[in-house]
């Protein structure tokens, strides 16, 4: 922003310097803006008379001019000031006011009075088309007043300036009001694949159609609820040594339906016939006993 | 790490004001539908935005919906405060920049020409430098003209940081618009003389409020 | 912009809330003391922050004290929510992963020889350790062969995350296989063998090392 202001008043870009970039115009030259002649000059030419309604004292000229964002602002202040109807803009006084401010800022500084010279010479023109007598449109019938397109410009810029001034107020991220974003947590380690059971699947008929080329034989789909109970039965057993029989059942828990009973049964017949457990029976009506093969041989926990 | 079941409303809100806490930018309806398995329709989700927003009513945070999605922000009666954790405070825009964003915002897309018509100076490449930097406006094209001059218009940022969900939610151009737009607009086709009743221009006489504003904002910048 | 006056205590753990939610960088005691006008003592502080820290307990986000301050952060249970947001691919597991893992779901319990005879080709140590290090297979016996194999099966955990109660629930296969069975041979010809001996090598694949069976599953969920 610094820098953008600095800029803006560097001088070749014809911006006056904005109100919040205090560039005093120079003292020494302010000083011989000061005591200028009362009468303000026009070109040289002196002006008869100061129109009373646009008066600003000379010494206000400087804090003034700062404030000025282009000849449109400065226009519309002279007309606000003086309560003019924008519609009706007596353009003999507004030139004259004009022209003395211009005269003014040449004097602080010729660089930047270049948009202003051109907004003087229009001025100028309209007020000497006024003195003439008007052009009658063929198609209206309506004489064409020579401000219209200065009116047309003043308004715009005028709704413009209003504009600018809602949007800064109008709350500002970072001015008025903060982004809340808060912190990941550090302990999040690296991300971890994603795993569908759609990718499973994939992968696992995948790998039947590849076994079925190679092997020539298909492997057999196994009811896949006996095997998580073969694997759920060889934890229990895991460590313990000989279990009695009844406790690999889940009587109270979520798997105790008759089903998963049955299933729970099964998947320790399948466990002996694959040669993973071992199944004891001192004699019959006993308790019946089971043992992971390859736990290490507790004593038999009676 | 334990993984994390949801079963209640509230888990799922939980869930929503994590990632709502944590994003970096707004997050669209569209993206906050990527957080869930469970495809809920859109009526549900405002269901569960609505109750989050709530939530937090009254706090000095508080959740909004802007152009590009939702977001959690600070309510501006506690920027006085938080204002005294930061070493300088953020510059407020100097009247030429605010001008030339009003004019992009209002009437874009426009060529700097049209800018400097309106405004009736010329505008320095610093002022378009600076709104381009800070990620409101950018270039949308070129017209069709000698030079091919850069189109401007204003970006989602620059609604999302001044709070609009549109273009629409700009704040409306003053009751001139009403007058200009009644009686001025045969100007601009035939340009005949504006009507010059004393009774009409009153309104619009009356010393307009906005120099105050900007009189206050420069001095505190 | 209303201005606001702090009372009771709950206004200032707003104030305290909203600052913290909104700093970029955590915040020291010092930093927090510049908040408020009034000077309370580092008790009272701490009192703020813990009574802060509890209200925010069970959500998704929590205040932390660090070396450097306090700040708020997403607990890491939720990051698997906060993950989907982004738009980066989240890493896959190789072919070799993913094969051996659909062995041990599928046919558990099985001895690193069953998979090797599924598959094929020798199954490397670090497939075991990738899948033992998720915490989604386990051992959980031995098979009383020659050498004792140790017996894989899939964890609770795995059914968890894959979202699943039981195993019964993985997706049954039978009519698949049939319509591949249908349709296999030509296609058999044009996917030959992935080499084997480079993807064996590394757990995780690099997102362009992806194999077909993978780049068709990832466009289809």
């Amino acid at each position: 922003m610094e820098e953008t202001q600095k800029a803006g008043a560097g001088g070749n870009e014809g911006v006056l310097p904005g109100a919040d970039s205090p560039r005093k115009v120079g003292a020494g030259k302010t000083a011989s803006a000061s005591p200028a002649p009362h009468v303000p000059k026009l070109y040289g030419e002196p002006l008869p008379e100061l129109p009373r309604d646009l008066y600003i004292p000379p010494d206000a000229l400087e804090v003034i001019l700062e404030a000025f964002e282009g000849p449109l602002d400065l226009l519309l202040y002279l007309i606000r000031k003086a309560n003019i109807n924008i519609l009706d803009i007596p353009m003999a006084p507004l030139t004259a006011q004009y022209l003395d401010y211009v005269e003014a800022m040449r004097r602080s500084n010729l660089e930047l009075a270049a948009d202003y010279l051109l907004m003087a010479a229009m001025l100028l023109e309209i007020k000497s088309r006024m003195l003439l007598p008007r052009p009658t449109k063929t198609d209206s019938g309506e004489p064409e007043d020579p401000r219209a397109e200065l009116v047309r410009r003043l308004m715009e810029y005028e709704r413009i300036k209003l504009a600018a001034a809602r949007l800064d107020a109008l709350p500002q991220a970072g001015r008025d009001f903060e982004w809340v974003t808060v912190w990941l947590a550090d302990k999040v380690g690296q991300r971890q694949p994603e795993v569908s059971v759609h990718d499973l699947q994939l992968v696992w008929l995948s790998l039947m159609q590849k076994a079925r080329v190679r092997q020539h034989h298909r492997i057999r789909r196994e009811e896949l609820s006996v095997r998580e109970h073969m694997g759920i039965i060889l934890r229990k057993l895991q460590g313990r040594g000989y279990v009695v029989f009844e406790e690999l059942f889940e009587l109270d828990g979520v798997h105790s339906s008759v089903a998963a009973l049955v299933v729970s049964f099964l998947a320790i017949l399948e466990l002996a016939r694959e040669r993973l457990v071992e199944i004891v029976q001192s004699e019959a009506l006993a308790p019946i006993y089971v043992k992971s093969v390859h736990d290490e041989p507790h004593a038999l926990q009676a | 790490m334990t993984n994390l079941t949801l079963y209640r409303p509230e888990d799922y809100k939980k869930v929503l004001e994590a990632a709502l806490l944590a994003a970096p930018e707004p997050l669209s309806l569209a993206e906050l539908k990527k957080l869930f398995d469970e495809e809920f329709d859109d009526e549900t989700w405002r269901t569960l935005l609505d109750d989050l927003k709530r939530d937090w009513a009254g706090r000095g945070v508080e959740l909004v919906q802007l152009a590009s999605g939702w977001r959690f922000q600070t309510r501006p009666e506690y920027q006085v405060f938080l204002d005294r954790l930061k070493n300088e405070k953020p510059p407020r825009y100097s009247r030429a920049v605010m001008e030339t964003l009003a004019i992009i915002a209002y009437r874009q897309p426009v060529t700097r020409g049209d800018i400097e018509e309106i405004r009736g100076v010329a505008v320095s490449p610093n002022v378009l430098k600076t709104l381009e930097g800070r990620g409101w406006i950018d270039t949308v094209g070129h017209r069709d003209s000698p030079g091919r001059p850069a189109l401007y218009a204003t970006t989602r940022k620059f609604l999302d940081d001044l709070g609009l969900r549109s273009l629409a939610e700009l704040p409306p151009l003053a009751e001139i618009e009403r007058i200009i737009d009644a009686q001025a607009r045969p100007t601009q086709e035939a340009h005949p003389a504006p009507p010059l009743q004393a009774d009409e221009s009153a309104a619009i006489a009356q010393p307009p409020a906005q120099s105050d504003a900007f009189a206050s904002a420069d001095a505190s910048g």
